[in-house]
């Protein structure tokens, strides 16, 4: 894996992210408390300044590197959270190597198990998790069957999306949504939302790169 | 929505800026990353630390100094700071007696003030503020939110931390004093984030939010306009079914401003919470009245009511000398 | 509008009544005619009596205690107390050295204290406070309006009394104070008079009242909304072209929110306010930020300059205890 | 005179304002600070409530009582200039008796001088006294003309009127409005338009007892 390829991908989330500004915004004006888009905003407009910078490094100390930067850039739930997800992705790929969909997935799943842990958080409790886990799952599953890269992808995205739409019904019973109880039930959680954007992004930039 | 502003990246760091500058014998401001420090770093205490979003003001900031804190770290409006800010922050005014952070349970403040933890290297420990009744507590949720009671805490626990108590006294009174305090709040209007530009939620002009959080946040319900009298029984309800204190006992009244509510009106919640607490036979000793853990522009109020011993009377009572509170000194 | 109330005919009664409870070891409240005293009279000393309309507080009931006020005359909302009040509060605290009353410059208000004065079986001076400099001063209208320069009057004059200074010296010190003192005001958003129920007036999302007064009367004109540096640069000017303090000047900068605005708006207008004036060559040694003369739920601030001396610093320094100010003590 | 004819007054003209409020509010709104009606209220509700208490007192005395009443009731620019008012024509009726619209209009005169003494102003200072003193003028000069009671109380009531409509055009140099310079040009003085309020009502009523 290239370092470009991490860094062509946090434009293309970055774009992504500022073209659903009102959607996000709007969603955690609901149930939460209307800075997640500013927080997802300043997180990888810093990301993606740091392009000169990361590229010349290997893919895991790149991530790393971006871990770091994000726990200092984006504060909120969301900061730690997306920034233990770089951060164990790079030691996953420090040990079990960057090369190939079987490495990507197995660093994926690892950077979703240290969401899992720092937001002492599963399935069902109306998070970014509700995205994250079926997306590690399918990746995992997908990549083992060895699935061509456009199914792969399209799997992805469709799991991304279910799980994003999963959220409407749940009661949150993780951050700041599960101060609401049943208030909470009808609308998407925003971070589902962002996440689930972002992964589409990435998936639609590596579509495109196939052609 | 309107507010005082150049560049609304630069807000809060101008805001800063002319907090610092304004209590320059109290205060210092670092940036990059941003913390405030006592003027003067005291020696030979516990470290005490606390920070969250900005925009409840003068929460935590205005609440550095003798009696109070060492040092607060402000994230963005509404968004918990980050590890680097309180490790700076420590670095800073740690000076032996290991570091106690003061942090509202909100997952943010939580995760960020955790990773701090495990990266600090000095001892630590951490108090969770969660005194906001109007979330039910729950075992299979992140239980309640810490909103105007952290005021308390942070007075209390700085009078033993300026004692020369340890870091695990320092604690214990914390968690106590959080235990012994509930609030409520209640939103006539909703708070607008600056870098969103509009409302958090909306309300109709006839429509009051009860339980609403100090970010705007939805709260137990949404109702029609009553009396003060009619929603300050409410308020005062829900924290005495939560607290259920002895006959007879004594206890703080504190009326907190969420940031658009006029002193006039501030005061008649008082002298209606007080009538109520006296007719339930409880003494109120002591009382706090005015804008202290505000949400930006939000009008709306909360009720805190804290049950005192003679330890935490004491420490209430200690002198403070801080931008926010000050007395005795 | 949606305010806490139970009847509004009894808003101020409750609200007095919460606040006298709240501070009772700082004051005491009287009722028909409403005024408030000092919980313990205060001997030996020029009796210092303030009031006006209701929904500025503090101002001035915020303002009673050791080093300020001996007595505070509410009027309902935003109409000056009667004559009788005065009288009564005049009654209660004089202790020989007469009365010295501290009134703004409105028309009802100089009437009402006017024919209190002339009643007043004691000796008494009167001290007009008129630092508003958004209304251009006049020999054929009424003057200029007294706004929140009036705290830094009734500190100063507050000490000078406490020091046992006899009626004349209380007169010319406050006289001083006030021509050394200029204010200027804007508002984002009008006020609402809880009787009347709807806005004073109407402003649009993206207009600002510039010069507005402190109960919601237009200022000098309707402006399109602009950079905080911007209207803090027209504020300053306008206060510096009508003080011209010498260069290298001591001044005290004052950042006063109309009680709508939050705390981090207002260290921001500090900011942008304190730049200014060192750049004009003054020097910002003293401060006070926050809402200490409100115009009820009004959003938006003013800027106030006192140039300080020896006198004025110090006593401007001097030990103050009140509801609102506290130091040294 | 009997003191009934002032209780009778007031209650006229208490109604009177009553059924002016919002014009009253949003005059004192546009050019002053929103109170005068409520102000107005205040102390009429309150001489209304006085009148078992005033009936059996002379009318002077009573005039007297009821200026005083005023002075501690209402407050504001207002208060003590009704208060003045009320207390100098009692001052007058003391001295100058009460009988005959001779004296009514020489009490009335001074009650007049004494609000103009109060409030330092004059005419087309843009107050109250827009409407007092011509209304003042044309009640001394009736009645030496001996006019008949319809005529005088046209009379009045039309200079009232007039003296009302002449504020609107006027730069304000006494009272709130005078903060406001240019800016208080275009609209009626709250002051003015109450009294022309009270002053008709006074007339109306009188008109009827002719009948
Ligand atoms: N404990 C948790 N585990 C996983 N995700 C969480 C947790 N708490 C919050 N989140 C996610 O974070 C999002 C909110 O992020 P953000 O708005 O940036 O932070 P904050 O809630 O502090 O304002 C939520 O929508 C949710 O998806
Ligand atoms: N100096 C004065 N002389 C005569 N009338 C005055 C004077 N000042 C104010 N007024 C009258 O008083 C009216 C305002 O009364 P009110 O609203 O009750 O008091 P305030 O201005 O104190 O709020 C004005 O509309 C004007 O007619
Ligand atoms: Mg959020
Ligand atoms: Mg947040
Ligand atoms: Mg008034
Ligand atoms: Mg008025």
């Amino acid at each position: 894996m290239k370092t470009a390829l991490i860094t062509d991908a946090i434009d293309a989330v970055h774009a992504a992210i500022l073209a659903h500004e009102s959607e996000i915004e709007s969603l955690d004006r609901a149930i939460g408390d209307g800075d997640h888009f500013v927080n997802l905003k300043r997180g990888l407009s810093t990301l993606s300044a740091m392009r000169e910078e990361l590229l010349p490094l290997a893919p895991d100390f790149a991530l790393q590197k971006m871990g770091m930067k994000l726990l200092s850039t984006i504060g909120g739930a969301s900061g730690p959270l997306f920034a233990s997800f770089f951060m164990a992705m790079a030691a996953s790929m420090k040990t079990q190597g960057d090369d190939g969909n079987a490495a990507v997935a197995t660093a994926f799943a690892a950077g979703v198990e240290s969401i899992k842990q720092r937001g002492k958080a599963g399935l069902g409790e109306k998070t970014m998790l509700d995205v994250l886990i079926p997306v590690a799952d399918v990746f995992s599953r997908k990549t083992a069957e060895h699935a061509a890269m456009p199914e792969l992808l399209a799997a992805i995205e469709a799991s991304a999306e279910a799980g994003m739409l999963s959220t409407r019904d749940l009661v949150a019973t993780k951050g700041r949504a599960a101060f609401l109880g049943e208030r909470a039930i009808g609308h998407i959680d925003a971070g589902a939302k962002s996440t689930q954007v972002m992964i589409s992004a990435v998936c639609r930039m590596l579509e495109q790169s196939q052609k | 929505m309107k507010i005082f502003v150049n560049d609304v990246d630069n807000l809060l760091t101008e805001s800063l800026s002319g907090f610092a500058a304004a209590h320059h014998d109290l205060v210092s401001l670092q940036l990059d990353p941003h913390y405030l420090t006592r003027a003067q770093k005291a020696v030979n205490k516990v470290a005490l630390i606390s920070g969250g979003g900005s925009g409840h003001e003068p929460l935590h900031t205005g609440f550095i100094g003798h009696g109070m804190l060492d040092a607060a770290c402000p994230g963005h409006v509404f968004t918990s700071p980050t590890p680097d800010q309180m490790l700076a922050a420590a670095e800073a005014v740690e000076s032996g007696k290991g570091v106690l952070f003061i942090v509202k349970n909100y997952a943010g403040d939580v995760m960020n003030f955790e990773m701090a933890a495990e990266m600090l290297p000095f001892e630590s420990a951490t108090i969770l503020t969660s005194d906001d009744v109007a979330v039910e507590n729950s075992t299979w949720t992140t239980g309640r939110r810490g909103v105007a009671g952290t005021v308390i805490v942070e007075k209390c626990v700085g009078s033993l931390a300026e004692a020369g108590a340890d870091l695990a006294a320092c604690k214990a009174l914390g968690d106590k004093v959080n235990r012994s305090t509930a609030s409520m709040g209640v939103a006539l209007s909703s708070c607008t984030v600056p870098a969103a530009g509009r409302p958090t939620f909306d309300i109709g002009d006839s429509e009051l939010e009860m339980g609403v959080g100090i970010h705007g946040e939805p709260g137990r319900r949404r109702e029609a306009m009553r009396t003060a009298d009619e929603i300050v029984a409410d308020l005062v309800n829900a924290i005495l079914q939560d607290l259920k204190p002895a006959a007879g006992s004594e206890v703080l009244l504190m009326i907190n401003g969420f940031g658009a509510t006029p002193s006039m009106q501030l005061y008649l919640l008082y002298h209606s919470a007080a009538k109520l607490l006296t007719a339930h036979g409880l003494s109120v000793v002591r009382s706090l009245v005015g804008n202290y853990t505000t949400a930006l522009d939000m009008a709306g109020a909360s009720v805190t009511v804290c049950v005192l011993d003679e330890e935490i009377k004491q420490h209430w009572d200690s002198p403070v000398h801080t931008a926010a509170l000050r007395w005795g000194c």
